[in-house]
């Protein structure tokens, strides 16, 4: 009982956060309502019994990507009032997105279901994972050493470029008042 | 570039430890109070600030009496804070009718006692500025409950009659009533008698036990307090006297050298010197 | 609300530092443009503590201005009385009919209240600049070092801060009796006091690269942007009033000037913010030197305790109530630089005019210069740096 | 399960009469997990404060509260308990009571002490006027404070108090702390951003910009002890740093070997950070930007922030002492307690625990007060090109180290068994764990030092002689 609660509470999180955080016109109002869309994402997690994956979730997406994304919106033009225009283009833009997303994951969504039909009833788990922290190191050392070592490198790779652009921009001190 | 790296790690380390080490031994100085070096604070209300020395700049007062209405203290002061009136007296003197002097603009700069022909006006040593007790540095309390719990009425007399004189002209045993009244009290034991679970026998007793107390820090600094003492009576109140020790002390501080080389006659004070005198002769 | 953008260039925020911040030392309003942490522009904005102190000095007489001096700088009311009062001592003196001079105590007294009050002086500067960067520690022994000279003061004049107590052609009172023992006593233990300050916060690490490279001014630029006293020492220019056109008994003295050599290492450089403070710990140590060796020198008193030495109450108040016509001024090493009267007098008994230079003012000039490019979080040191004191510039 | 679970599951069963519904199981877990932990950890952040302000005082030579003594409180609870008496009866029974010379001894010392400050400053909190600025940003002005708290409370779940008393038990719970204190970050940028003042937003910049830089430390801290440990479970690593006999404080992770001391201080340090404590407040740095992110908060609110920094430096104590302090394990053997009863040795436990935790909150307020700020740019500095190098250069050589032990046994603790056992050396091996690395560093330490070590003679003679 308490667990469909705490499903459905996890899960209106969810929604709600995406969907506010996709009609919130004020750009910091977003980014916390995408902050709790992603909490009512690492909830569900825990539902799946997967502690890491929830537990990654908060640090890499709220403490991390939130907080940049946060960072980011103080660095745009007129911090305080931080408005979005809306645009006819960027609608349809976004909407087109939404749509391809949704398909993606509907269709995933799908398969999963034929998946675990065809697993014994009660056991909901996806296959790669066996919930256990030491089967995610091994997989990432393991199997999936090649890609994540490339995504890592080029997260590096990206850190540097971001630190040479930056660099680039930066005037020396003394010459701030000059402009 | 590492060793650059490492020195600056071993250095900011080194320093910071420094520095603990430095405010721990603060710290374990305070709580022991070690060295003088327990409290810079005084908590005022309930610990009296000291004067120090005879030449505090408290209030500004006039001595009536003596003033002649000169108007010298009007003309030299910088901010105009004397009204003055006066008129002659039998004796075709002048006399101050009206004195009064504006505390809020007064600076306490001292130019107008200086320039005081008569000596009229002199700054006093205490300077608590409470408007309801002037000069009652002692009645200065957050509420006056813990006050009226603490005196009873003779006693609240007597303080509020002593307190209006200067300390100067008071006699003294009154200086030494006025003392154990001050200075050697537990403020904190005030706090709680403030709380208004203080009986009459309780407070005799406490009194008692304080007035022991006291009697005994007497009896174990006598020699000491008792110089001072005589320095203060002696130095202090009466501003005639002053010129003739002093005038004493002159010619005998060319003849101390001879006699004692050892002890420099700048630093020794007017009486001093003449008691260190007078069994040469 | 909107943060303003001023410049086209890139968005800048105005913060407006004081008149009540924490950092400003007083009344003291700075406009600070920045772009993020980095500050674009820095502009003082003076005149919130102004009294018309010059001003009330041509209104009162010559002896009567002095207590206003005390609240020029309050924080070394003793440098300001002197300064005032050798300044009218040199107009009056003009006058060949007025031939009184200074007693050699008196001159003595003067210098002794001088260094004492640098002392405390520097010791409110050191400790406050410690407080900006942070450290709060220091500044309260600071302060507590520095109430051993206000008691000493206190029994001198009878006051803790605004003294009245350098008259013209003397001192107010002579030394009181254990003055001298007292002096002694306190120097020796401010002197081991200053070593644990300075290893809590001077040779910090922290506070030292807080400090370092921070709001360098070159020797070039002190000259040129009129820096005095410490923190032109502080950029390595060696000039010292005291030294270089001594007043009082000072050339007797030999007094010994530190100039700022980049004492933070490699990482430093000569007139940087570090350099301005070592500068006023030397200056300490010197202060300290000096009152030993004016206590050796001080001639054996001549009056009873309570008595003036010299003053304008003797033969000199005469000599004010009909003062010769003319200009003088007389520039002195007040503990924030160089402290100038300029007096003009016609002949009547107050001032003509009264104009007084100070330190704080040609510091605070240069802050919109040396503050260009630096962070928020220097702005505060670089004024503590510089240790302006407001009512020196409002005046 | 351990004590906890059992207990919530007793008390779920009791409230419903038999298999307990979600309410009674929500009301349960209030009961058991949380209203425990707020009533363990407010007063003694509360008391820290008047802790930190006679500390502060005695450093610098000041007096600090000594007032606001325990009488008041009391008064008022005599004042509740003998409602039914006129009010003079009421202080006359009061002024009996207090007349009692053991009590009146506390009160005086309670005085002295300033003990009751923090009810009289909690009391003023309470009153104060709650302003909402103007230009703020109402809804996330508000929240700002409890997500602050919250943050700093959620990481106590993983936190074992003592081997029956963990709340959450969990493969990932050093993540999970890591995790959750994360939003800290977040409620810090919230307050900045809707306080609508230039000050609280630099603030709540400089603080989240701190927060992210010093995560990055922390989790590796943390990595290192995982890497050592074999496991991410708090219990399971308290657990490996078990020793049999009376020198168990040669089990602690942080005698282990010298790397995990690095880390041990990296984590101190970063942990501070955390705590946008003295020296890294620059956040709030009251000399610069006034008050910083807190800068419009008043009353209640600022009073939340206040408690989420003292709860944060209880957090820092107790994962220190858990990760690298042999968390609630006594340093002078650990079976005398575990022989006691469940009712003696969970205290003990919680105490021994205690102990550690208040160690470092006074270390760090010693610091506080004796250190000055960072600046902005040093603060990254010593992150990314202090800690964060210190800290991969000690999970290099632990990795080392523990490739070096080789065989291990499968050690227990408290039937726990750990993940994987802790390397077992050889005292020759420990020894040679300490000393090669510890002989290499000093090396380059002297080196160091005699390259770049000399010190202008005008400070040395400001320090008397020595630098």
């Amino acid at each position: 009982m308490i667990e469909t609660f705490l499903f459905v509470v996890s899960s209106l999180l969810a929604i709600a956060g995406a969907i506010g955080a996709a009609l919130v016109r004020n750009l910091f109002h977003a980014s916390l309502l995408l902050g709790l869309c992603l909490l009512g994402i690492a909830g569900l997690y825990l539902f799946l019994e997967q502690h890491w994956l929830a537990c990654v979730q908060v640090v890499v997406y709220i403490g991390g990507i939130l907080v940049l994304i946060l960072f980011a919106t103080l660095f745009s033009a007129d911090v305080m009032g931080a408005v979005q225009r809306r645009s006819p283009a960027l609608l349809a833009a976004g909407g087109l997105a939404a749509v391809l997303a949704s398909a993606v994951v509907v269709r995933l969504a799908l398969a999963g279901r034929s998946a675990a039909d065809a697993r014994p009833a009660g056991d909901m788990r996806p296959d790669a994972f066996e919930g256990d922290t030491f089967t995610v190191g091994d997989l990432l050392m393991g199997d999936w050493f090649v890609p994540f070592f490339a995504a890592g490198l080029l997260l590096t790779v990206a850190l540097v470029g971001s630190v040479v652009i930056v660099q680039r921009f930066r005037r020396p001190a003394g010459e701030v008042a000059d402009a | 570039m590492i060793l650059a790296w490492i020195h600056d790690v071993v250095e900011a380390v080194q320093s910071c430890v420094s520095g603990m080490r430095t405010t721990g031994r603060f710290l374990v100085e305070n709580l022991r109070g070690e060295g003088g070096a327990m409290s810079a604070t005084r908590e005022y209300p309930e610990q009296p600030a000291e004067v120090v020395g005879d030449r505090q700049r408290g209030h500004l007062v006039n001595d009536a009496d003596r003033c002649i209405v000169c108007h010298a203290c009007d003309t030299v002061c910088p901010v105009d804070c004397f009204k003055m009136d006066g008129e002659r007296d039998g004796d075709n003197k002048m006399r101050a009718s009206r004195f009064d002097i504006d505390l809020s603009k007064c600076i306490y700069c001292g130019l107008c006692v200086r320039a005081c022909p008569t000596d009229s006006l002199s700054m006093t040593r205490t300077f608590e500025m409470d408007p309801q007790h002037e000069g009652k540095r002692f009645l200065f309390r957050r509420n006056s409950k813990q006050v009226d719990v603490r005196f009873d009425a003779p006693e609240m007399e007597r303080l509020h009659a002593l307190a209006a004189q200067p300390r100067e002209a008071l006699s003294a045993e009154d200086r030494a009533w006025l003392d154990a009244r001050i200075d050697d009290r537990g403020q904190h034991l005030i706090g709680i008698y403030g709380l208004g679970f203080f009986t009459p026998e309780q407070k005799a007793e406490a009194d008692a036990a304080r007035e022991a107390k006291k009697k005994a820090k007497d009896a174990a600094a006598a020699a000491a307090k008792a110089k001072a003492a005589a320095a203060a009576a002696a130095a202090a109140p009466k501003p005639a006297s002053v010129p003739a020790p002093a005038a004493g002390a002159t010619p005998a501080a060319p003849a101390a050298p001879p006699a004692a080389p050892g002890a420099p006659p700048a630093t020794k004070s007017g009486p001093d010197a003449a008691s260190g005198g007078s069994p040469t002769p | 609300m909107t943060i303003e953008a001023s410049t086209p260039s890139g968005e800048r925020m105005t913060l407006n530092m004081g008149p009540h911040h924490p950092a400003t030392h007083g009344v003291l309003r700075i406009v600070v443009e920045s772009d993020g942490e980095v500050v674009a522009t820095c502009t003082p904005d003076h005149g919130y503590l102004h009294r018309s102190i010059e001003k009330i000095g041509e209104c009162v007489e010559w002896p009567m201005f002095v207590p206003y001096t005390d609240r020029v700088d309050y924080v070394c009311a003793m440098n300001a009385n002197l300064a005032y009062c050798i300044a009218a001592e040199k107009l009056l003196q003009s006058d060949p009919a007025n031939t009184f001079v200074v007693p050699r105590r008196g001159e003595c007294i003067r210098v002794l209240v001088a260094e004492l009050n640098r002392i405390s002086s520097h010791l409110v500067a050191v400790g406050a600049m410690a407080m900006d960067v942070g450290a709060y520690t220091p500044f309260l022994h600071g302060i507590a070092q520095r109430e051993g000279v206000n008691d000493i003061f206190e029994k001198l004049c009878g006051q803790r801060l605004t003294y009245n107590y350098v008259t013209i052609g003397g001192v107010a009172y002579d030394l009181y009796d254990t003055a001298i023992d007292e002096i002694r006593r306190f120097l020796d233990q401010f002197e081991r006091e200053m070593v644990r300050f300075n290893k809590l916060v001077t040779t910090n690490t922290i506070f030292r690269d807080r400090c370092a490279s921070v709001a360098t001014v070159s020797a070039a630029e002190a000259i040129a942007w009129g820096l005095v006293g410490p923190n032109l020492r502080g950029s390595g220019v060696d000039f010292d009033l005291r030294r270089d056109e001594p007043y009082g008994i000072y050339g007797e003295l030999g007094v010994q000037v530190p100039v700022g050599q980049a004492f933070a290492g490699r990482k430093g450089s000569v007139g940087d913010a570090y350099d301005r403070y070592v500068v006023r710990l030397l200056e300490i140590l010197e202060s300290i030197r000096l009152c030993r060796a004016v206590l050796e020198l001080l001639p054996p008193a001549a009056a009873k305790a309570n008595d003036p030495i010299g003053g304008w109450q003797a033969d000199v108040g005469k000599q004010v109530k009909r003062p010769p016509k003319g200009e003088v001024h007389v520039r002195t090493e007040a503990p924030r630089g160089e402290m100038g009267y300029f007096l003009v007098s016609d002949g009547t008994k107050a001032l003509f005019r009264v104009r007084c230079r100070t330190g704080s003012f040609t510091a605070a000039g240069i802050f919109h210069h040396v503050m260009r490019g630096i962070f928020l979080a220097d702005v505060v040191a670089v004024i503590g740096s510089f240790d302006i004191v407001v009512p020196e510039i409002d005046r | 399960m351990n004590g906890f679970g059992y207990a919530v599951d007793a008390l779920a069963a009791w409230l419903a009469g038999g298999e307990p519904g979600w309410i009674a199981l929500t009301i349960a877990v209030l009961a058991v997990w949380v209203v425990p932990i707020l009533l363990l950890v407010f007063p003694i952040a509360a008391l820290g404060q008047i802790l930190e302000r006679k500390i502060a005082a005695a450093i610098q030579r000041r007096v600090g509260p000594s007032s606001a003594g325990l009488d008041g409180p009391l008064r008022f609870g005599f004042r509740v308990l003998l409602f039914f008496l006129p009010r003079a009866r009421q202080d006359r029974i009061f002024a009996a009571f207090c007349n009692l010379r053991p009590v009146r001894s506390l009160l005086l010392v309670s005085r002295r002490l300033g003990l009751g400050q923090f009810v009289a400053d909690g009391i003023k909190m309470l009153g104060k006027e709650d302003i909402v600025p103007t230009g703020a940003d109402g809804i996330v002005f508000r929240l700002a404070p409890y997500l602050a708290l919250a943050g700093a409370f959620l990481p106590f779940c993983v936190v074992p108090f003592g081997q029956h008393l963990v709340m959450l038990e969990t493969e990932v719970a050093a993540l999970f702390a890591i995790a959750v204190s994360g939003i800290v970050v977040v409620a810090l940028k919230m307050a900045g951003w809707g306080s609508g003042s230039k000050w609280s937003l630099l603030g709540g910049m400089r603080a989240v910009a701190q927060l992210v830089s010093y995560e990055v430390p922390i989790g590796l801290a943390v990595g290192g002890v995982v890497l050592w440990c074999g496991t991410m479970d708090l219990h399971a690593i308290v657990g490996q740093q078990y020793e049999p006999g009376v020198f168990s404080l040669l089990g602690w992770n942080v005698v282990q070997s010298p790397f995990l001391a690095t880390l041990a201080a990296v984590f101190f340090i970063a942990g501070l950070a955390e705590c946008q404590r003295s020296p890294f407040d620059m956040a709030e740095a009251e000399s610069e930007l006034v008050s910083g992110f807190n800068t419009e908060y008043s009353g209640l609110r600022w009073g939340l922030f206040a408690m989420a920094e003292y709860t944060e430096m209880l957090l820092i104590g107790a994962l220190l002492a858990t990760l690298f302090f042999g968390g609630y394990q006594s340093p002078i053997g650990e079976e005398w307690i575990v022989g006691l009863p469940v009712w003696l040795e969970v205290p003990i436990h919680g105490a021994i625990l205690g102990v550690k935790v208040v160690t470092v909150f006074l270390v760090m307020m010693w610091i506080r007060w004796t250190l000055p700020r960072f600046r902005v740019d040093q603060v990254m500095r010593l992150s990314w090109l202090v800690l964060v190098p210190m800290c991969l250069v000690s999970m290099f050589g632990l990795a080392v180290t523990l490739l070096a032990a080789g065989g291990t046994h499968a050690g227990e603790a408290f039937g726990r068994v750990a993940s994987r056992p802790r390397p077992d050396l050889h005292w020759l091996g420990h020894l040679a764990a300490w000393a090669v690395p510890v002989a290499i560093g000093a090396c380059l330490v002297v080196m160091a030092k005699k390259k770049h070590g000399q010190v202008h003679p005008a400070l040395q003679r400001l320090t008397g002689g020595r630098s």
